[in-house]
């Protein structure tokens, strides 16, 4: 195509966006909202699956041993421990460490003197799993070792993490595909109104004998452009808006786990702009295909 | 040129616009085309340039068959083909003079070719003083008449004109007739729908006449005269 | 009846349209308004009902100073006025029948009486067999015809007429006109805007000639024949 | 208004509603969009609040008592304590059922045999206050009690708790309002663009010699009906899907506290339909509004 039509096309979609000043905003602004959901969305189930995870890896298994271990064989047991299939970390709290955590938690400091010097706690070792689906199984096989006394772990509630978590992410899932859908269905009907709003302009074009191309340029350009507008603004929103959160949460509320890696949330951004850009585009396409059937 | 051989036209919600049409118009011709109101004349200069497609028949223009076309080449019918609409089809939202650019920058011309091209074109139907305004703020004769400046801007192969001078009072008319039959001698075919039967009488040309989708009367060889 | 007292109409696009007209019409009077394209005709007819508003002057109508008026009022005066459009203005999602209707239901006339008058008045016109079409499956004088029985349809007290005849053959033009004899008969008052020299010569009626928004001629109280 | 033209202007909406066919469904969906997200939003915000309740309702001051103390002493100081402003309940924790927790605690039953028959632990009152801005104050009051050892309640993590329910009120607000906004933009922009669809109509209406409330009761019920389908719709889906979670979150996961209160949820509902019909009311009129003017 010529350059006079191709700066043509560009001026023609630029025109056209301000002669509809007000349904073209409109189109931004429902593009902008559209990616907000679908930015914050993407982002929000990130974290979803990241506390999930969090919550997997902190389910323990505390083993209390027998009583009267010597360190080495305390330490051989804790490296027959960490060989086990499924184990992350195995973390070893002596009899004596219990002591002084007892007497943390009590607001005493003479427990060993108040009980004429017997210490009463066992050795415990605490165990992390690589997945929470794998606790189970290696608490049975720990109960079976020599010289094991008890084996705890979170019985009941282990389920119902587990249960919880994969809600989430479940939860999460269907958050995305509905704002996904939802967005598209948005956009594409902005635009198809903005095409519908000039199909006498289209008929009259293809009778002055303009090709299909021709018509179809403008207005690819135009739903781009939207699309990118929107895009760029709904960006602005959710990267200062995730930065902030990101901001508040870390210095308030250290002990939620969230997502703070910064090549992820570009990648979103990205998402996001090439969302915007691709159903704009897409938009403009389908709207203007129904009015260049001969 | 121009060829409709045993053409019918029943349109979607059955009205039978045209029935059995044949005629032949030569390359450089000017025909009238007149009838009473309904008599089926825009339906045949749609079917001219496939604004509608014949429901039975042949139409065919420049040795191209019309209803063998692929949608993809209606454009390039169309680029041959001038036409000045009954009801003016103006893009409301292009100011006169981007109105009449457009039918030349659809076929990729170069800015300076277009804008020189619809100036003088402006010019030669009185519009040059309203290039800027918006057809809205356009009495109805100048709308007509910037209908006929997009028609003629290409030098079309035919001219297509239904009813061009419907608003226009009789010396606006005169000088549209008058443009009308320059291009005509320069090559350019004319099919030209009107009431106006002053100046069919006025212009001794080849008068066709339809009406109830038939034709009638087709002045063909003679000089005719065709009076109410 | 109308009375327009050193009016000046400017387009806000800087257009002078008319500029310091007198003009004073009895009830009962059929004016023809003639002149050429742009002359300002239909500036003048939007005055009378109020599509636009005089830039100075003063403009009465039934002893109602339109530049008075509250915009509560304006639908009042209005439905005392039929107009035929230059450009038609019909409703393009209604049928032809809804189309004709419509401007007696908005004077919440009950069904039968709407039903009765719109069929008689489409009967009157030579559409009652295209009462179910909607304007776009209309050829152009049909839409032109929908126009003419819109207005009349109420009877008004004034009809405005722009062009009322630019689309139609030489009988169903004659047939309108007829139409709007009969109705001026009755008391009607019509002022009609037209081109079309033959029927203004034919009617012997006051003809007003408009040329660069001034009004260069008026036959008031002779009988006369205003050639080209 | 006389009966035919009542007749009439039902008959316009209906009519023009079904014309314009597709610009109707989709500001339907539109409205059904938006109150989806206000109903949610609202039921968010209300669970958040319950929540954040909850958390602080189980913000709670561990009190030591000083070794030794009769029965008749630890219920006088129980009721002393009662009857302290702010407190909402006390629990009494003996020493003896401390040995048992420890024991349950810790896989051991013979505890108290392994001391020697010592017991080492104090009794302990849990507090809870009516609020949790309360607890600092308390517990000062409660250090100073003759005959308690120590007193413990969450110093760090309170504040951070206390910081973190407002912060969730405060996002829960935050996205209604944003939700309740754009609801409202979105469907006055579908409707304006309805209307704009139809200036034409409006102006030759006019022009015939329509009164203006003749032109705005057709477009007045049909926003009226697009904003009661929508409604009737998000009603439907927001509905349907609170109560599914319901279900799932209190046979499931009984430990979140849910707003399960049948009337709330009907008022939500309620809302979300009035929204709904005023959001269409008003957007029409709004829109119409501008091609009035005379
Ligand atoms: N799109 C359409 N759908 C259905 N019927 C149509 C359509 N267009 C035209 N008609 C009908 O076909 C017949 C011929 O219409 P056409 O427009 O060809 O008449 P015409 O000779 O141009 O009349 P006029 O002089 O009034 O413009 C008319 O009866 C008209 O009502
Ligand atoms: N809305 C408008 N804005 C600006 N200029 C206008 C507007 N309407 C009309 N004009 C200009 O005012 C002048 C008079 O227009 P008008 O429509 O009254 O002419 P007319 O006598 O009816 O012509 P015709 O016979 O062609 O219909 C013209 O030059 C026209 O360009
Ligand atoms: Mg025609
Ligand atoms: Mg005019």
């Amino acid at each position: 195509m010529a350059f006079d039509s191709a700066r043509y096309i560009l001026l023609q979609a630029l025109q056209s966006l301000k002669r509809n000043i007000w349904l073209s905003l409109a189109s931004v602004l429902t593009v902008t909202i559209s990616l907000i959901l679908l930015g914050s969305a993407v982002l929000f189930l990130a974290n979803t699956a990241q506390v999930a995870k969090t919550f997997e890896s902190q389910l323990e298994i505390a083993v209390f041993l027998e009583k009267d271990y010597s360190r080495e064989q305390l330490s051989d047991l804790q490296k027959q421990l960490e060989r086990m299939e499924g184990v992350a970390s195995v973390v070893l709290t002596t009899r004596e460490q219990a002591v002084w955590q007892f007497e943390e938690t009590m607001g005493s400091d003479s427990l060993l003197e108040d009980l004429g010097g017997i210490n009463p706690f066992p050795d415990k070792f605490t165990i992390t799993a690589t997945d929470a689906t794998l606790v189970e199984g290696i608490a049975n096989k720990i109960m079976a070792i020599e010289g094991v006394s008890k084996v705890r772990y979170g019985q009941g509630i282990l389920e119902k993490l587990i249960n919880f978590t994969h809600w989430l992410r479940w939860v999460g899932i269907t958050v995305v595909a509905a704002f996904s859908f939802a967005s598209l269905l948005l956009i594409s009907l902005s635009i198809k109104t903005n095409v519908n709003s000039r199909a006498k302009e289209i008929q009259i074009m293809r009778l002055v004998g303009a090709s299909n191309a021709f018509i179809r340029w403008p207005f690819l350009i135009e739903g781009l452009i939207i699309g990118l507008t929107g895009a760029l603004v709904a960006i602005l929103v959710v990267g200062l808006g995730y930065s902030w959160l990101l901001q508040y949460i870390v210095t308030t509320l250290a002990f939620i786990p969230v997502v703070a890696n910064q090549q992820f949330i570009i990648n979103v951004l990205l998402l996001m702009l090439l969302s915007g850009m691709a159903m704009g585009a897409v938009a403009s396409l389908l709207s203007v295909r129904a009015y260049l059937k001969f | 040129m121009i060829k409709l051989k045993n053409v019918s036209k029943i349109y979607p919600n059955g009205a039978r616009a045209l029935l059995n049409i044949d005629l032949e118009i030569d390359k450089g011709e000017f025909v009238f085309l007149v009838g009473p109101s309904g008599a089926g004349k825009s339906t045949l200069i749609k079917l001219l340039y496939r604004e509608e497609i014949a429901t039975r028949g042949q139409v065919i223009i420049d040795n191209i068959n019309l209803m063998r076309l692929k949608p993809r080449e209606v454009p390039l019918v169309r680029r041959n083909i001038g036409v000045v609409f009954q009801d003016f089809k103006l893009l409301p939202n292009k100011t006169v003079f981007e109105n009449v650019a457009f039918a030349q920058q659809v076929l990729g011309k170069n800015k300076k070719t277009v804008k020189e091209n619809t100036l003088r074109t402006l010019e030669l139907v009185g519009l040059d003083r309203k290039m800027a305004s918006f057809p809205s703020q356009l009495s109805g004769g100048e709308q007509q008449r910037v209908c006929v400046a997009r028609a003629l801007v290409n030098r079309p192969k035919i001219l297509i004109a239904d009813e061009p001078t419907g608003n226009l009072d009789m010396e606006n008319a005169l000088g549209i007739m008058e443009l009308l039959d320059q291009i005509n001698k320069m090559g350019t075919t004319v099919v030209m729908a009107t009431h106006a039967l002053h100046i069919v009488d006025m212009m001794k040309k080849r008068v066709v006449r339809v009406e109830a989708g038939r034709i009638v009367e087709d002045s063909k060889g003679e000089a005719s005269t065709i009076g109410i």
